[in-house]
């Protein structure tokens, strides 16, 4: 235990003791006051992603049970960020919540997880981690107390988890008996192919990807947006997919390494799979959410590419992308959250008119999904350019062609949004719908994000050169 | 024969059958209490392996905990006497063939392939002693970390349980 | 002088417009933009003609190269030759037309001007863009606008349409992208590393096996965005929804970016390929002229007369393209400038007698030259100069493109020619037939006797493209001196197998 | 003045009074208009004469050879380093005598017009479209390139587009604009594909060069003979696509159905365009490429030959039933026209021989100044009449003298009777058919009988006959002329053309025109007069007896002859086979099938796709029944299915 | 205990597994489910314990991988059965086949 121990794993312990921070506010009575309580936490959430970039090292814990690394590092500072976004954007949320103090410590204990999952270097800790960014969220799903709709998520997320969970255990307890470890390390050596690896690693990858929602395994996902509270769907969306597309590829690059040979094709399957269903499962979506579900199934498929290219450039790619993807959805689940919030209004139909009343909001909306859609100027298309040159660097042009193809088909229910907000006529005006100025701030962060990432090269090559630091 | 081949029969015939009863019984009352009597049969091959231990805290967690818990969720729900619905035809002939082809599958690779066992012989019994040191030590086959992530998600557990099962139905 | 002028005026037109009070700032901010940006334009024009004169040889001058992702070897690279120039100024005409002729949109000014503006934006950028990531771009960049134009302001089955248009060209960006995949990566063999950079891989020839391999996909992209058979089914019913001024860029500028794609991209980086499949595209533009026209005939809106008619017309850019003879090329460039002045004056006429009369049905309509003397006479210049009428520019285009494509001797290619030929006799018919109907004839509706001619912004708009087409029609020599350079380098990349 | 100078403002000029009156004049100086476009055609006029004579007695002929000057030229449009399209001027015979024609005539209408067109709305933009046409129709005469003459056959087109539709409220005007346009247009079509096989052979576009290299043998020439689609050479179908052009323009059968229906246009229109000047084009044409017709492909002048004698006849058979006299005029057109095709068709190169060359442009001559006075006489009748049947007209002799003995002037004129210019013509162009070809020559001396005929049916229809009443309830039209002749702009271009009619018959025409450029002294054969004239006299006293007093005799005529009678009257039934052809066939049949195809094949596909996603969508959305145990077995199968693929099947792939 | 060797438990734990996940797909009480969910869970747990008797003495991971997985069985359980108690206050019905509102 020296200084090292503190600066390697600082993003856990500073999450860790924002937590208990947390506690004692509560249990001191200090949150009663929420507008206080959320002004202290979120300065404490944008301290925490300050701090997040300082004194960064690379290096391993615990006899390997802990890593960290440049690129790890930079995927904690994405999660925090959109941590402290979603926080800001669901201010108006949050002061008519009644348990502030408990949403925000599962919410961390669930961001905790995430950080150990991406840091974990070991199955143990990797399942646990898992178990930890799961359940919480699972909790938080349900906190809508009053909504039938939000139980009804928390239980289908509860539900599907630990099912997919205890699937993805008996593969580990396999890989465990055949190579006798549950280091990444170790195991990577051992790792053979043998066929009962093979079922091993497909019950494992099935647990990943129930976490990615990969079809077949995303049934879960639509369900549990809807129900859940936005804040919340938010966090599923982003943060969780965020960290898991992370962990998918790390997982891959190291355990699995050798396994390359079974682990692509899968990977292909999922990609054309899990982009075509997801576009077509949303075309036909009238649920705002469930629409912005499936799209986000969707994105998966895209980053999967990057993924599979098991390149540098991939690699960066797919974080590159989930940059830019955590700003494109913020935006987003701010307006559909503040939409909820104040009309109760859910469907796509519901925004009709809603320009006219909503301008700066409208267009909010509209650049975010162009960048989910991949359009210009956004960064959404120079992210899912990236993805598709590292897939194309690898030369597989059927996925390739599918997900090209997919692209037209996302481009229609994101347009379906669009023409909903700016060109449908509807009887009735819709409601001007008030913004405070903390939510305006992470709406702006967002779009600046959304504007900006792409058009200055530097931050891809800032993420390109994490990776080329480390291989 | 020996005896301890068949205890472990006995034992295996407890937890299976147990486990077949508990997933098929029409009363979800017995339903729990046929699932209590697998998971001691587990406790009881933890105990046949010379892992006490584990089967302590196999009784202890499960059966004084999570079981109890279920049978306490059980009466919050409903009567225990009453009769559940029965399962969705088409769907439990699914779910039992995909179980069946699925274990199929499975026993077929596990019992094709060749496990190779590490030749040096660890501790012929584990002292609970042993489990707590390595279980706070931060060197190698330590387990603090884990640990300390696992007493994370109890609180956190512990505060989502309060939070959603501990409710006020004032506010409507 | 530098390029990027060219992008930087419309994007602080934009912003001007962001931030102006009322319609009447926003619009005149938009006109001065536009203004503006076409003294660039022809500045830009003169200085590119005096650098040829002083003996520039460069393919590609006003160059400028800015790293944009230097690991994936793209750059912001600009630069222009003699055809860039021609389409530029094309855009400039066009939107200061455009601009000019919505000046009595009341619904949303504001974010009118700004989408317009946004469009002309991407046409700017993708016709000076050296690299193919920027072209993609900019290619993908104008998509929106015309989505949202078309919904918000347009008319009739405008959702479908907007929705139709933005798909299909999005499935034309996805084919295009497809290829530009394939050519980046192709381009590792000859020239050391990927790159996109379009004078790099010209110069260093891809491999056989990649450019066939590239070629379907960015011709077919490209040939979505500029209406090729079958690939044009868009056209007509996006045109035909759209408000005036988008009517205007989408087949004023819009179809061009394919077309320019298609020679730029599609036979300059990829020779050998284009020879090999030059068949397939002077078949398929043979029957888009010929089927196009005949289609036009069968229609009984004005708009969807003339975006069908579109279909045809760009078919012979098709043609001149496909035909790969340095006149056909440059007869392909003519065509596309011709064209598009041409078809922007047309919608012009179009929606401005629709503005009156509030139809576009042919047979609702009658005698308009009694009441709208300008308007119809607008009206049939530009029909006059879409079936090719000597002094129009249509005539000069659609000449060089015969002559060029009469230069392949193989029976195919001539008799593809002939068709082509004859079809400028169906345009007469459908030409004549609407205008005939419309503007000649007896007044139909009482409705009809007491409408106003054109305002000054309407009159400003229509003579602006009238200028720029006779300029081409009554001298031709300036715009042939200005692209035969650039096609003929495209000519040279052709020839040396 | 240079020739230079003067050659490019020949046509400048009416161009300068097209844009003058169209741009200003129209919102100005709408009444004003008409004397500035005069005037300055009468400018015009002065110079192109002034050029032709300096060109025709001073500096043309070198060693009695009148030679082909290019006045100026200069690179329009280059295609490649040697095609190029040049704008130039030349000076030869013949484009020296059609620019005098095209002025002169062009002047004779602008006055006329001044009496007839007054008071019209559209007065100013009639003038414009005047100038219009007349700066096409000189720059076509002097055209040095091929693609030249091309570019101003087109605007040619459209001038007469625009004149016929003048009265653009008429939905016939309309209709016969409409028509000719695209009449001419395809023809004009097959124009264009000849230029582009000619080009391509010859490597130019220029008339000289190209007439150089087909008609000197070399590689060009050979190349050009050998190649050929569908057994026909490729200079034969070259020269027959561009002569397709010239039958378009000209009016031979069977691209002729536009002419007829052109007289919708304002008569003087029909005066200057459909008679005296853009009809000839089709002669002028030929005329231009004759060197290489006559010693390069005799095919193709056999074919001019045969199609000219045949619409010649064809036209005036039609002639003699029409009651229009518009019509019946431009019936005569096709026919006169006709005779001055097989005249050409019937030359050789050089010589004797090239006496149809000639002869085809003396007639040419004469017949500008005799159709033009036909037309504008029937302009005048027409005015005086208020209707163009002849049914409604008669014994007009004594209401307007005037145009009374002009109009009996050019009669005679073209009937070919002796001592007036249409007989000299005439005689020549029978002498040269005669001279080469017996079945042309049959021909040609009944269609000349035909003529004489006709045009005497014409004019006792309309100034003996019946006796004339104005029974018009004239009251209400302002014109105070009306109830006398015309006025005098209107009556000095009549009596000038006539005058003309008969004197130019006198220009010893072979001593300027031929076909190689050396002075051609044809000799005037007597016995050889006999014949025709005979006849035509004949053909005058029979349509005397019929027409002179209304009498039933035609009638039991028609009645004998019905079949062709009938014919005749409509016209050989060419329109409605066309109509047919075009509506229905192509246009009827080819449209639909395309707009059919287009809505539901091509646009159909991608509306399928578009259903197709959906359901395919909707499908999808079933599988999400929101049952929390369905997603598991989803899920499941989903492992199951891996694990199968991967496990046990993917070895064996 | 030389005849029963790895195989046996490894037959034992496959069959709990796949009656686990038979008993979650078909037992419409979602606390049966959860139920279900549990022996998925010990099979897992007999995985790991017997690879690590018979195969890997020499160290405790799969004995401590046990005990954490018993944990977070336990916390598990917690959640979802506070979930499932909330939902039946707002439905009064534990019905699995009930809790279908969000769909489509």
């Amino acid at each position: 235990m020296d200084m090292n121990f503190f600066i390697l794993m600082k993003p856990e312990l500073l999450l860790t003791g924002l937590i208990f921070i947390i506690m004692f506010a509560k249990i001191a009575n200090l949150a009663e006051n929420n507008g206080r309580f959320l002004i202290l936490v979120n300065t404490l959430l944008v301290l925490n992603f300050v701090a997040g970039f300082f004194m960064n090292q690379e290096g391993t814990l615990f006899s390997g049970m802990y890593i960290t690394s440049d690129s790890m590092a930079f995927e904690k500072n994405i999660l925090n960020g959109g941590m402290m976004l979603i926080s800001l954007m669901a201010y108006d949320w949050m002061m008519r919540c009644k348990n502030t103090p408990e949403y925000y410590m599962l919410l961390l204990s669930a961001q905790l997880g995430m950080f150990f999952l991406i840091s974990s270097g070991n199955f143990l800790m990797f399942y646990l981690a898992m178990e930890l960014a799961t359940i919480p969220l699972a909790a938080l799903s349900n906190f809508d107390l009053d909504r039938p709709k939000s139980s009804e998520a928390a239980f289908k997320s509860i539900m599907s988890s630990a099912f997919a969970s205890a699937i993805m255990l008996f593969g580990l307890s396999l890989m465990y008996g055949t190579t006798g470890t549950l280091d990444f390390a170790e195991m990577q050596m051992l790792v053979t192919g043998s066929s009962l690896q093979v079922l091993a690693f497909i019950f494992v990858f099935a647990g990943i990807a129930f976490k990615l929602s990969l079809v077949p395994f995303h049934l879960w996902t639509a369900d549990v947006y809807e129900g859940s509270p936005v804040p919340v769907t938010a966090t599923l969306a982003v943060i969780s997919k965020a960290t898991f597309i992370f962990v998918f590829m790390s997982t891959m690059f190291t355990v699995f390494a050798n396994f390359f040979m079974v682990w692509d094709k899968v990977v292909m399957i999922s990609i054309i799979a899990t982009i075509t269903i997801g576009n077509f499962m949303a075309v036909r979506q009238t649920n705002l959410k469930r629409v912005l579900a499936f799209s986000s199934i969707a994105q998966m498929g895209y980053l999967l590419l990057g993924v599979a290219s098991t390149s540098v450039q991939g690699a960066s790619s797919v974080l590159y992308f989930m940059l830019i993807y955590v700003f494109s959805s913020v935006a987003i689940f701010a307006v559909v959250g503040l939409i909820f919030y104040q009309t109760g209004k859910e469907d796509v139909a519901d925004l009709r008119g809603f320009y006219k009343n909503n301008k700066l909001l409208s267009w909010v909306m509209a650049v975010a999904l162009f960048s989910l859609a991949g359009i210009p100027p956004t960064a959404g298309f120079f992210g899912k350019y990236f993805l598709l040159t590292s897939g194309a660097a690898k030369g597989d042009y059927i996925v390739l062609t599918v997900a090209i193809l997919n692209m037209i088909v996302s481009l229609y229910y994101y347009l379906r949004i669009v023409k909903a907000m700016f060109i449908d006529k509807s009887e009735n005006d819709f409601e001007r719908i008030s913004v405070s100025p903390i939510v305006t701030v992470s709406i702006v962060v967002c779009i600046a994000g959304v504007l900006l990432t792409g058009m200055s090269g530097e931050v891809y090559e800032q993420i390109k050169s994490l990776f080329l630091a480390s291989n | 024969m020996s005896a301890s081949t068949i205890i472990f029969y006995i034992l295996a015939a407890i937890t299976l059958g147990g486990a077949i009863l508990a997933v098929t019984s029409p009363k979800i009352f017995r339903s729990a209490i046929y699932l209590l009597f697998s998971l001691i049969g587990i406790a009881g091959l933890y105990f046949w392996l010379n892992f006490e231990f584990i089967a302590a805290v196999q009784v202890v967690v499960y059966v004084g905990g999570i079981v109890v818990l279920i049978i306490f969720s059980i009466f919050l729900t409903q009567g225990s006497g009453s009769d559940m619905k029965d399962p969705v035809k088409i769907r439990s002939l699914f779910a039992g063939l995909a179980a069946l082809c699925g274990y199929c599958l499975t026993y077929y690779v596990i019992q094709r392939t060749e496990f190779h066992p590490q030749l040096e012989q660890g501790p012929a019994e584990i002292s609970v002693a042993r489990i707590g040191e390595q279980m706070l030590s931060t060197t190698e086959h330590g387990y603090l970390l884990p640990f300390e992530v696992v007493s994370m998600l109890l609180l956190s557990a512990m505060i989502g349980c309060i939070v959603i099962a501990i409710k006020t139905r004032s506010i409507k | 002088m530098s390029l990027s002028i060219l992008i930087i005026i419309p994007l602080l037109t934009a912003l001007a417009v962001i931030f102006c009070r009322n319609a009447e700032q926003v619009k005149w901010t938009s006109l001065f933009g536009s203004v503006a940006q076409l003294a660039v334009s022809g500045v830009m024009f003169f200085q590119y003609n005096a650098l040829r004169k002083a003996g520039e040889v460069a393919q590609f001058v006003f160059e400028e190269k800015h790293t944009w992702f230097s690991f994936m070897n793209i750059n912001y690279h600009i630069g222009v030759d003699g055809i860039a120039i021609a389409m530029i100024l094309l855009t400039a005409f066009v939107v200061v037309a455009g601009v000019l002729v919505s000046w009595n949109v009341s619904h949303l000014t504001k974010e009118f001007y700004l989408l317009l503006v946004l469009l002309s934006t991407g046409a700017y950028g993708f016709f000076i863009s050296l690299d193919l990531f920027t072209m993609f771009f900019f290619l993908e960049l104008a998509v929106i606008p015309k989505f949202l134009l078309i919904g918000i302001w347009g008319s009739g089955n405008k959702e479908y349409s907007a929705m139709k248009l933005a798909l299909m060209l999005m499935g034309g960006s996805a084919l295009v992208l497809m290829g530009l995949l394939i050519v980046y990566f192709g381009s590792a063999a000859s020239c050391g590393a990927p790159t996109y950079n379009l004078i790099e891989i010209a110069s260093h020839r891809l491999d056989f096996s990649t450019q066939m391999f590239a070629f379907p996909f960015l011709f077919a992209g490209f040939g979505v965005f500029t209406a090729m058979f079958p690939f044009h089914t868009w056209a007509p019913d996006g045109h035909s929804s759209a408000p005036t001024a988008a009517s205007m860029f989408l087949a004023g500028i819009s179809m061009k970016l394919g077309g320019y794609g298609c020679l730029r991209v599609a036979v300059y980086l990829l020779p050998d390929a284009a020879h090999e499949y030059s068949w397939i595209v002077v078949l398929l533009s043979a029957i888009a002229i010929f089927y196009g026209s005949f289609a036009t005939m069968m229609q009984k809106d004005l708009k969807y007369i003339n975006a069908y008619s579109s279909v045809s017309h760009c078919g012979f850019v098709l043609l001149g393209i496909g035909m790969l003879t340095k006149t056909a090329i440059t007869g392909a460039v003519m065509q596309m400038v011709s064209h598009g002045l041409m078809t922007a004056l047309f919608f012009a006429a179009i929606g401005m007698i629709y503005e009156r009369t509030h139809t576009r049905q042919v047979e609702k309509l009658g005698g308009l030259l009694k009441v709208i003397p300008f308007l119809s006479t607008i009206f049939v210049i530009a029909g006059l100069c879409s079936l090719g009428l000597p002094g129009l520019s249509g005539f000069v285009a659609e000449m060089t493109v015969f002559q060029g494509a009469w230069q392949r001797p193989e029976t195919f290619y001539r008799l593809a020619t002939i068709l082509g030929c004859l079809s400028i006799v169906v345009t007469a018919v459908y030409i004549l037939r609407a205008s005939g109907k419309v503007i000649m004839g007896p007044i139909v509706d009482e409705h009809h006797t007491h409408l106003s001619d054109a305002r000054w912004n309407e009159k400003l708009a229509s003579v602006i493209l009238l200028l720029a087409i006779l300029a081409i029609g009554t001298a031709p020599f300036w715009l042939t001196d200005l692209l035969n350079p650039g096609s003929e380098l495209i000519m040279n990349q052709l020839t040396a197998r | 003045m240079s020739d230079s100078l003067a050659l490019l403002l020949v046509p400048a000029l009416p161009l300068a009074a097209f844009l003058l009156i169209f741009l200003v004049g129209r919102v100005y100086f709408p009444k004003f208009s008409g004397i500035l476009g005069t005037v300055i055609m009468l400018a015009t006029t002065v110079i192109s004469m002034a050029t032709a004579y300096k060109y025709f007695f001073v500096t043309g002929k070198v060693d009695g050879v009148y030679q082909h000057l290019i006045a100026f030229k200069f690179t329009w449009l280059p295609f490649s380093e040697n095609v190029s399209i040049d704008m130039g001027a030349i000076m030869d015979p013949i484009s020296m005598v059609m620019i005098c024609v095209v002025t002169f005539i062009s002047l004779m209408v602008h006055i006329y017009s001044l009496g007839y067109m007054k008071g019209e709305d559209r007065f100013a933009i009639y003038y414009s479209y005047l100038g219009l046409f007349t700066f096409s129709m000189l720059g076509l005469v002097l055209s040095t390139n091929i693609f030249q003459i091309y570019i101003f056959w087109e605007l040619v087109g459209v001038s007469s587009f625009l004149l016929i539709g003048y009265y653009f409220d008429k939905p016939s005007a309309v209709a016969a604009s409409k028509k000719a346009f695209i009449v001419t247009r395809f023809a004009d079509a097959g124009f264009l594909i000849g230029i582009l096989v000619l080009s391509y052979y010859t490597g130019t576009l220029d008339f000289e060069t190209m007439i150089a290299r087909l008609t000197v043998p070399g590689s060009e020439l050979t190349a050009i003979t050998t190649a050929g689609f569908l057994g026909v050479s490729a200079l034969t179908w070259g020269l027959m696509l561009v002569f397709m052009g010239g039958a378009g323009k000209s009016a031979m059968f069977p691209l002729h159905i536009w002419l007829p229906d052109a007289m919708e246009g304002p008569t003087p229109v029909s005066a200057l365009i459909h008679a005296a000047t853009m009809v000839v084009a089709g002669v002028y044409l030929v005329a231009r490429l004759f060197p290489i017709f006559a010693i390069s492909c005799p095919v193709g002048l056999d074919v001019v030959a045969y199609i000219g004698v045949f619409s010649s006849m064809f036209a005036a058979i039609i002639a003699c039933t029409q009651t229009d006299i518009k019509r019946v005029l431009a019936y005569s057109t096709m026919s006169q026209i006709g005779y001055m095709m097989f005249a050409l068709g019937v030359a050789g190169y050089g010589g004797e021989n090239g006496l149809g060359f000639t002869a085809s442009f003396f007639h040419l001559f004469t017949h500008a100044m005799f159709k033009a006075l036909l037309f504008l006489g029937a302009g005048a009748v027409i005015h005086y009449v208020h209707s163009n049947d002849m049914r409604d007209m008669g014994g007009l002799r004594k209401h307007m003298p005037v145009t009374h003995i002009a109009f009996l002037i050019a009669c005679l004129a073209i009937a070919g009777v002796p001592g007036f210019a249409g007989f000299f013509s005439k005689e020549e162009i029978l002498t040269a058919a005669h001279n080469s070809n017996p079945i042309i020559y049959w021909c040609a001396i009944a269609t000349a009988a035909l003529t004489a005929f006709y045009m005497f049916r014409l004019y006792f229809n309309i100034f003996w006959n019946k006796e004339y009443h104005a029974h018009h309830s004239d009251s209400h039209h302002g014109d105070d002329h009306h109830h006398g002749e015309a006025p005098w702009s209107m009556k000095a271009p009549l009596i000038i053309l006539a005058l003309l009619s008969i004197a130019t018959g006198y220009i010893p025409f072979g001593n300027f025109v031929s076909s190689d450029g050396q002075a051609l002294h044809s000799e005037f054969h007597l016995t050889s007069a006999i014949l025709p004239v005979s006849l035509a006299i004949g053909a005058i006293i029979v349509a005397m007896l019929f027409y002179r007093k209304k009498n039933a005799v035609p009638d039991k005529i028609a009645g004998t002859i019905k079949g062709v009678y009938t014919g005749a009257l409509h016209k050989f039934y060419i329109d409605e086979l066309y109509l047919f052809v075009t509506k229905k066939l192509i246009f009827g049949i080819g449209g639909t099938i395309a707009a059919w195809f287009d809505k539901n094949v091509v646009d159909g596909v991608v509306n399928f796709s578009a259903t197709v996603g959906e359901n395919f969508s909707d499908t999808l959305k079933k599988m999400q029944n929101g049952k929390v145990q369905s997603y598991a077995m989803y899920f499941f199968t989903g492992v199951l299915g891996f694990v199968l693929l991967f496990v046990f099947l993917w070895d064996k792939f | 205990m030389s005849d029963i060797g790895l195989g046996h438990f490894l037959i034992v734990s496959t069959m709990l597994f796949f009656i686990g996940i038979y008993g979650f797909m078909t037992r419409r009480n979602m606390i049966t489910m959860l139920m279900s969910v549990e022996l998925i869970l010990n099979a897992c747990n007999i995985n790991f314990i017997a690879f690590n008797k018979f195969l890997f003495p020499n160290q405790l991971d799969g004995v401590f991988f046990t005990l954490f997985v018993i944990a977070i069985a336990a916390a598990e359980a917690a959640v979802a059965i506070a979930i499932i108690i909330n939902l039946y206050r707002n439905r009064k019905s534990i019905d699995a086949e009930d809790a279908d509102m969000m769909r489509l």
